[in-house]
């Protein structure tokens, strides 16, 4: 109980810290920089207090009773606002941690990557029968189960792309060959029908060696490749 | 609408209780229940013990003013005045002996229920209609910080999730590998041809469908060189060269060149 | 400068107010409900406290400081959440957004929605004694105070509705138990002597598990219970 009586003192101290009329000014003010969406200029809250009140002087007690406490009153750009206190940030961190399905487009991305790497994403869009949105590779990407992997030795020089090893964890996977084959996806009922003699699914490879039709990554697309000559780098 | 003591309507002076002047507003009523329950307050006595039978004349009165007054009333009210009629007579009369229908004090008791329960809710949603608001009375923070921090976003998706997106990909495209076999058809062009070729020699009525056996021998083809052989024969009909019969629905269709006209222009 | 004092004393109050371990949880949970745009389960509050943290004790700490001042720790639709106090509106009313009145007819529907949950149109329809307009429910819904919550099982399988935490957000009730009763409605002058029995409000109850003459939503009507004559219920 001792620490109810306490916490009565403080609401009772909150109240006795000034004349009335302080107290009045202090809720007034308290509420104010609360429900505002953005920080309040001395100026206003001064409108809103009783005849005579200092607003300076409100507006520092304020300050002083949320000192130290897991919200204080701060000034941003002459302003004032209630912000969490700096040392408690990680609480907002992690606090926004958001759990989101992958959404249809990027599942079957990721599956044709799997299988198929290293793929463009022109062969994506030939498999899916659709354009890839930049979402869908996007999200892969922020996942982390997705990675660029190099270009392909093709007009335009399109990207290729694979799978991580994060994508193997995630997944549960000890290697990308653990990827079901054709009979045993058969077998857990993902094919309905029948498929055509002959029909196979490729066999997964995610090794990161570069395949003889692919070239690194950061090496600058030689611009008279995709556009023509080019005059000579003056800049260098 | 209207104060507590002020009926919204008059129905002319005197026409209904003498001293009270009654406009009539029905367009101010929720439906008949609404109305009964303005004039069970008029009785000015508890909701508990409204009298059911003095309800029901002072809303057939309230119905027959309006009706004098040549106001269309929804159906609902007049549905409501047939039934209170019926409970009024019931009220009056004594009770038969051997009752197959409900007892009538038990009809009034159970529309004395339904406006007690209405009043209540009604009531009720003054209350709470009366609560502090969010947004109007009471305020929620200005500027929440956690949707200002970085969020994390971590994508959900099983092992199973993506092998069955691979299937539907893999089935789609394995199918999209089927080659549908194309089939010979006769073209309407090509109908028109042997059509004219053959008229020559049917001179006189002849069954259609015979005659589409003799020109096409490949049974398989058969079905399209019916249906080409037809349209162009419409066609030919059209241009007045040959002739179609049928003697009724379904009946086999004849055919015959048009005497007048010449076989050689035909296939022109 | 004895105000400063007091100000002073107010912060080291709070942090006096219980063992170190206290004042550090109670500054999380503040900082986390004043942080959050949503109110917070207690649950929520309790992952981040310090281990062996009582969230009861700490919140209703926290409920007790912000007591009496401008801004309050409310509890709605069971979780925790700082408002501005209630006698403040007229402070604050003007930055509120219009709120648009509720027609009668809706204002009268939400009521029976939320004591007799779960209702169908129907059910609506039998109090009121007029059919329930289309436009009534669908700003109920759109207010986000309602929802479909499944179809009751009866010849035409009407859909049941009751109302949302959002419902209880916004009228400020902790639980819809909260909802004004009978005692209430007597307190408030609006009934004349005693109620007989029979004149009563149900005891509402919002509990989304869906009731034995309730079943979900998204199972298509069988046509044959739609457009032909039912069979007796196998299913009870």
């Amino acid at each position: 109980m001792g620490r109810m009586t306490a916490a009565g003192d403080v609401a009772r101290l909150f109240e006795t810290i000034a004349p009335r009329a302080l107290a009045e000014d202090l809720r007034i003010a308290e509420a104010m920089v609360f429900a505002s969406a953005e920080p309040l200029e001395a100026q206003a809250i001064a409108a809103r207090l009783s005849v005579g009140a200092d607003v300076v002087v409100v507006i520092e007690e304020l300050r002083r009773i949320y000192a130290g406490r897991g919200v204080n009153l701060v000034r941003v750009a002459g302003r004032w606002t209630f912000r969490t206190a700096e040392d408690l940030s990680w609480l907002l961190a992690s606090h926004g941690e958001e759990k989101r399905k992958l959404s249809r487009a990027a599942t079957e991305t990721l599956a044709i990557i799997a299988y198929h790497q290293p793929v463009t994403r022109a062969d994506i869009e030939e498999i899916r029968g659709v354009a890839v949105s930049k979402g869908a590779l996007d999200v892969l990407m922020e996942a982390g189960w997705v990675r660029m992997r190099g270009r392909r030795r093709a007009p335009g020089r399109p990207i290729t792309y694979g799978t991580t090893s994060d994508f193997l964890i995630e997944f549960g996977l000890e290697a990308i060959t653990d990827l079901p084959g054709l009979d045993e996806l058969q077998g857990a009922g993902l094919f309905e029908g029948k498929l055509p003699a002959g029909y196979g699914l490729p066999d997964p490879n995610d090794e990161p060696t570069l395949r003889p039709d692919e070239e690194p990554l950061d090496e600058p697309a030689p611009l008279d490749e995709a556009w023509g000559p080019i005059p000579p780098d003056e800049s260098a | 609408m209207s104060g507590a003591d002020e009926f919204p309507g008059a129905l002319g002076p005197g026409s209904v209780t003498g001293d009270e002047a009654f406009t009539v507003d029905l367009d101010g009523f929720e439906g008949p229940l609404d109305l009964l329950l303005e004039l069970a307050r008029r009785q000015k006595v508890d909701l508990a013990r409204i009298s059911v039978l003095a309800l029901a004349e002072q809303y057939l009165l309230f119905i027959e003013a309006a009706r004098k007054l040549r106001l269309e009333l929804a159906a609902d009210y007049l549905v409501m005045a047939a039934w209170l009629a019926y409970l009024k007579s019931r009220l009056l009369l004594p009770a038969p002996p051997r009752a197959a229908e409900p007892d009538a004090s038990e009809l009034a008791d159970a529309l004395a229920r339904r406006l007690r329960t209405l009043e209540t809710i009604r009531k009720a949603a003054e209350l709470l209609m009366d609560r502090p608001r969010l947004g109007r009375d009471i305020f929620a923070r200005g500027v929440p910080e956690a949707v200002e921090a970085p969020r994390r976003v971590v994508y959900e998706a099983t092992l199973y999730d993506i092998l069955a997106a691979y299937a539907r990909q893999a089935q789609k495209h394995a199918n999209a590998a089927v080659r549908l076999r194309t089939r010979s058809v006769w073209s309407l062009a090509e109908a028109r041809e042997i059509l004219a070729r053959l008229i020559g020699r049917v001179c006189d009525w002849t069954a259609f469908d015979d005659w589409v056996l003799e020109a096409c021998v490949d049974p398989k083809m058969r079905r399209s060189a019916r249906a080409s052989s037809f349209s162009a024969s419409l066609e030919l009909v059209r241009e007045g060269k040959i002739e179609l019969r049928q003697d009724a629905m379904f009946a086999p269709i004849w055919i015959r060149a048009c005497p007048a006209a010449a076989v050689d222009e035909i296939a022109a």
